[in-house]
């Protein structure tokens, strides 16, 4: 894409600012400034509190073959600057998703990519099979790193059953494919040239780092179960920035970066260390159009800056 | 009589607002009253609606933290709130001063069923758990229901004065150390006093809300019974996934639904009484 | 040990209460509430700010065969309830160590722990035989997690290097092992039980979690070279407990706990998914007598509480 | 002349005290000054050394914050910062109010020499780095020492005012947009005035510190020149080796020193000031 589109094409732009960015497979996000998984529902549910027709794009709730009820509560706790979460992937299946939501995504100017999880390789690509096609959905955002289910994990902390399960989906979609990778791995780098290597179109990340809260008063975790939950927020940004700048070294696709973004300088500084998109999470939570006020403020800075592309702003040590 | 049904959480009526300090009052011992000027959310809230208030610029405390809305002024534009101190962001929410400016995100959830006349409804307030009620007991005195209101505390400084509720009631009260009322806990005095309404509405811990319900539920006749409960909350508008609770569905199986859309007020029998009290508190969250 | 000792003995405490802890090779701790490596220098540098007689241990700055200048500044920066610290291990060699220090730190009623660092393992040998049998050495802690030299978190985020490590260097030295570990490893309970079976007689965790900081006024990282640094503080304390639950389950020997501890509640929850002992880190910046507070506070709650033992506050669950 | 060498950073001096604000006082133009009573640290405090200022409850921000003891009172028992709102930490010490508790830990690292008289002393400080220059001119003033006082500052409003410093002075300055004094760099002017000083102290940003210290290096005579230097700093008191500047070693060869420890303040000649240059501006740690 050449053109000047969207808002942040406005007056004030340097002539030729383009503030989209391609992701592959003719996809091409309106603007780099997404919500993640997980934190923004199916895009229905905050109505006035967030229209979403200026985002660039909608990371969905992850969506498996089936209904998932989810954990036990409690499901959700507060530490240092960060929360931990525990939800457990409850999701309608990706029946209703593919019937129910899917036809109200196509009147939308803003991409929606499906967040797919699966216990196993074959629920992953059967998800993504019964995606694949489906007006409305704009690509996957393939999830090889939820530490609240059992296995989710496995998948994404180890670059050979990650590669492997990558090369399934690839096998079974035509769709544009963005994994998201785990901030628990001992090697993201070597996670993201696997996928990228098995076919994704581009990576993500972080997702949620393993964490867990201690009630002194009950003398146990806060979380039910063996008590870790995954935590996010602007404990994890730093986190979220080494892995960002060491995986875009690693690998040419575009990557989005994620992890305690709440402020327009929060994202540019992803930006900075190689990120082509972002994604806002817990922010929302606080701030519901905490997504647009980023987005505004990213276009802000192109404006004051006279940046040509996003791109501008990259750390030239990067490339 | 059919009374009017609880409208559900319709997301489109919160509004994402600032509020202004106006002051914060101290009511007995250790609990206060804020009260906000913010005229979009004082004009929409309903009885038992909660507000996610900001309590601080972050991003510590991250997130923000429900409160029922205890009164809702649409013509001055006010809002306020009941609460003690436990916690840093409510010792935040005590310490505000006039002029301060408070995010405030509501109305939120599902409120009380305000009763259609003639009716009595009988308010049930544990602890910090009468938040909810001043607005409740003018929303059914304007309709011409009668109130009758049974609170219990500790002590007689933490019950909430029946005079600010804005609305006549028969009173009565239990408290712990017996400074007021009968000595014990609420839930001694309850079952005599289910006799005289058609209808029941409490707020307060968990624990003494699977008490009323059991009351309730073994009194004849069976009055309707709506319970508020708390859970932590990631979000207050059903899009974290965090504030489940255990319900019965409809065909009485194991389900969850959502403190902040289902809820914060549901009827009693919806309730997995046993699961939920099987449950960490949510106030060790 | 059975007996009553130190302050936590004082009237108050149930009779028997045992504030000690045992890390083997006949080291015990007069109390479980220690200082960190690298956040009190060499024991010698607070002097009345924070007395040392009272501590549980001390665990001195990384310390490697020869004096090192250390990486170039900047060297520190904040973070969202935390800090990164890239300081590459200045350090003055151990010779400074065993002819300057150990000497002083005869006399001292707490012991010293002396971390150990190094390129190779032939250095960590190096380190730890120069050490076996000082004065004033009442153990070593091997560090094989710094994020912050070249090869510094090979060995800690990787089973085997761990293990062959610690082989090594415990054929060289009878002083109590202690070894800390990495919150960048993707399984750390693997690296724990590594370590153990190759003769640790304890293990530490959390070292810092790798992170980086950018400046967009810059347009590149705060810190110098790659920009990462090490994350330290309230912000990683969800992670090391998680950690700290997982090894605890995975191992019988001592744990002892340490990331982002501020107050005895934070220290106590450590306690809570099966911590031994604690490190105060980071807080000593903030508040030079942080540990002793910590202590006293742990002293309180365990009168309180009428505990026998520190083990008192473990979660069932854990054992 | 031998100057009385500045005593060592000796951390057997430093209190971790609690002062408590007895005001913030505006000066010009988005500058204040911060007065706190803070007897223990007061009575140590000398020119140049500066203090870990607590800006808050924690965890954000997490670490103290340096500020060079602006004015110190033995017998009232009163600390002074000088300081400008650049972030959050600066930000909530300017929003003080009187009474709150501010911690404070100091007084911290080695100061500015104060010359034996007969002497002139030349203080050199660009915006903020006026902070120090009161107490040293009122130590040198009781001392017998004569002042002189250059000033560099964006506009007359970010001047610090001389007769603020407590000791007569033979003042000069320049301003960015001219608006008082001469138009421009203070080290425009600088070279003139070397002829009448027997010793320099220098305040400022890094890059002025080195132009000074270049102008001064090729003057003669030569005067010594003492600078206080800026690092991102970590505790303070020399534990967490994160403050190192780039130094010149004995044999010239590359080294580093704490800024906390063997700094603030360091002759001239012993900083590496293409080095210090070469490294991203403490400012944006
Ligand atoms: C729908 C709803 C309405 C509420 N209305 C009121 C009200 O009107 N007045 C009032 O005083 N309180 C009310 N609460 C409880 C109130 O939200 C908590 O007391 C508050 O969040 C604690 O915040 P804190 O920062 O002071 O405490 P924290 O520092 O967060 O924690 C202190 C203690 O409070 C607990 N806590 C945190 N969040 C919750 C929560 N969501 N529910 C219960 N406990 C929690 C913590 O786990 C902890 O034990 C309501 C809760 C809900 C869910
Ligand atoms: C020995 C010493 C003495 C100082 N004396 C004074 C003084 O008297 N008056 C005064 O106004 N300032 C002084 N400073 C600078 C002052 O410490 C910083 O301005 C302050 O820490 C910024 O805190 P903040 O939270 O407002 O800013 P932050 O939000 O932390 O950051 C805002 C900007 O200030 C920068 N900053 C943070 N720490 C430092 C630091 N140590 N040095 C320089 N910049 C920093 C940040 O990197 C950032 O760019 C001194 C610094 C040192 C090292
Ligand atoms: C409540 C909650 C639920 C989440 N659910 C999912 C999910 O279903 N799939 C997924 O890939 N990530 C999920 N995430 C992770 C976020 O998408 C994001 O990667 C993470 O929160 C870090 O970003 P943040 O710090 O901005 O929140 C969830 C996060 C939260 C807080
Ligand atoms: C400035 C600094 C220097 C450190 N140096 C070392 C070191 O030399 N060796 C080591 O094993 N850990 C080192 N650490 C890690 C700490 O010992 C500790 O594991 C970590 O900071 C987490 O604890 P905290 O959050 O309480 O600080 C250092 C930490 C900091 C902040
Ligand atoms: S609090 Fe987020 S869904 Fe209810
Ligand atoms: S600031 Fe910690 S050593 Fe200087």
């Amino acid at each position: 894409m050449e053109t000047v589109s969207g808002g942040a094409g406005s007056p004030g732009h340097p002539v030729g600012f383009d503030p989209t960015v391609a992701i592959g497979r003719g996809l091409t996000l309106p603007n780099p400034v997404g919500v993640a998984s997980g934190t923004f529902g199916y895009g229905f549910d905050l109505g006035a509190l967030c229209p979403v027709d200026r985002l660039g794009a909608i990371f969905t709730k992850g969506t498996t073959l089936h209904p998932r009820p989810g954990n036990d509560p409690p499901r959700v706790a507060e530490t240092p600057a960060g929360m931990l979460n525990a939800i457990g992937l409850q999701n309608p299946g990706v029946e209703v998703v593919r019937r129910d939501y899917a036809p109200r995504w196509r009147d939308w100017a803003v991409p929606v990519l499906v967040n797919v999880a699966g216990g196993d390789i074959a629920e992953y690509v059967a998800v993504a099979r019964r995606l694949d096609g489906v007006a409305g959905v704009s690509g996957l955002e393939l999830n090889i790193s939820c530490p609240n289910v059992a296995g989710g994990l496995d998948f994404g902390i180890d670059p050979r059953p990650a590669a492997r399960c990558v090369a399934a989906v690839r096998a079974a979609t035509g769709l544009p494919l963005v994994v998201k990778l785990s901030p628990n791995a001992a090697d993201v780098a070597e996670v993201a040239r696997a996928v990228v290597g098995a076919g994704a179109d581009a990576v993500s990340l972080v997702n949620t780092v393993v964490g867990l809260k201690v009630s002194l008063a009950l003398g146990r975790p806060v979380l039910p179960g063996a008590g870790t939950g995954g935590l996010s927020g602007p404990a994890i940004k730093p986190i979220a920035l080494a892995q960002v700048a060491r995986v875009r070294r690693a690998v040419e696709v575009p990557v989005i970066g994620i992890g305690g973004i709440r402020t327009a300088t929060d994202a540019l500084e992803f930006m900075v260390v190689g990120a082509d998109a972002v994604q806002v999470g817990t922010a929302t939570f606080t701030t519901p159009r905490a997504a647009l006020d980023v987005l505004d403020g990213c276009q802000a800075h192109a404006e004051r800056h006279r940046l040509c592309a996003w791109r501008d702003l990259r750390w030239s040590a990067l490339g | 009589m059919t009374p009017t049904p609880p409208a559900p959480s319709d997301i489109a009526r919160a509004r994402c607002a600032t509020g202004v300090c106006l002051g914060v009052e101290g009511v007995g011992d250790d609990r206060v009253e804020v009260r906000l000027t913010c005229p979009e959310v004082a004009e929409l809230a309903r009885p038992g609606e909660f507000c996610q208030l900001q309590v601080g610029p972050g991003p510590v405390p991250l997130l923000r933290r429900p409160f029922s809305v205890c009164r809702a002024d649409p013509e001055g534009g006010v809002l306020a709130f009941y609460l003690g101190v436990v916690g840093e962001g409510t010792a935040r929410l005590a310490a505000l001063r006039r002029g301060d400016r408070v995010g405030v995100l509501g109305p939120l959830g599902r409120g009380f069923t305000v009763p259609d006349p003639p009716a009595t409804l009988l308010m049930v307030a544990g602890g910090l758990g009468a938040a909810p009620f001043p607005l409740l007991a003018q929303a059914c005195h304007r309709r011409g229901v009668a109130l009758a209101w049974l609170n219990g505390a500790a002590s007689a400084g933490r019950l909430y004065p029946a005079e600010r509720l804005g609305a006549p009631v028969a009173s009565h009260c239990a408290t712990e150390d017996g400074s007021r009322g009968a000595r014990g806990l609420l839930t001694d005095i309850l079952g005599p006093l289910l006799a005289t309404a058609d209808r029941v509405a409490a707020c307060g811990p968990n624990r003494m809300l699977a008490q009323v319900a059991s009351i309730v539920a073994e009194a004849t006749p069976r009055v309707p019974l709506e319970v508020s409960l708390e859970a932590p909350m990631g979000c207050g508008f059903g899009t974290c996934l965090g504030c489940a609770v255990p319900v019965r569905a409809g065909d009485g199986a194991r389900a969850l639904a959502l403190c902040c859309r289902t809820g914060p007020v549901m009827a009693a029998e919806r309730v997995d009484w046993s699961r939920l009290l099987a449950l960490p508190p949510a106030h060790a969250a």
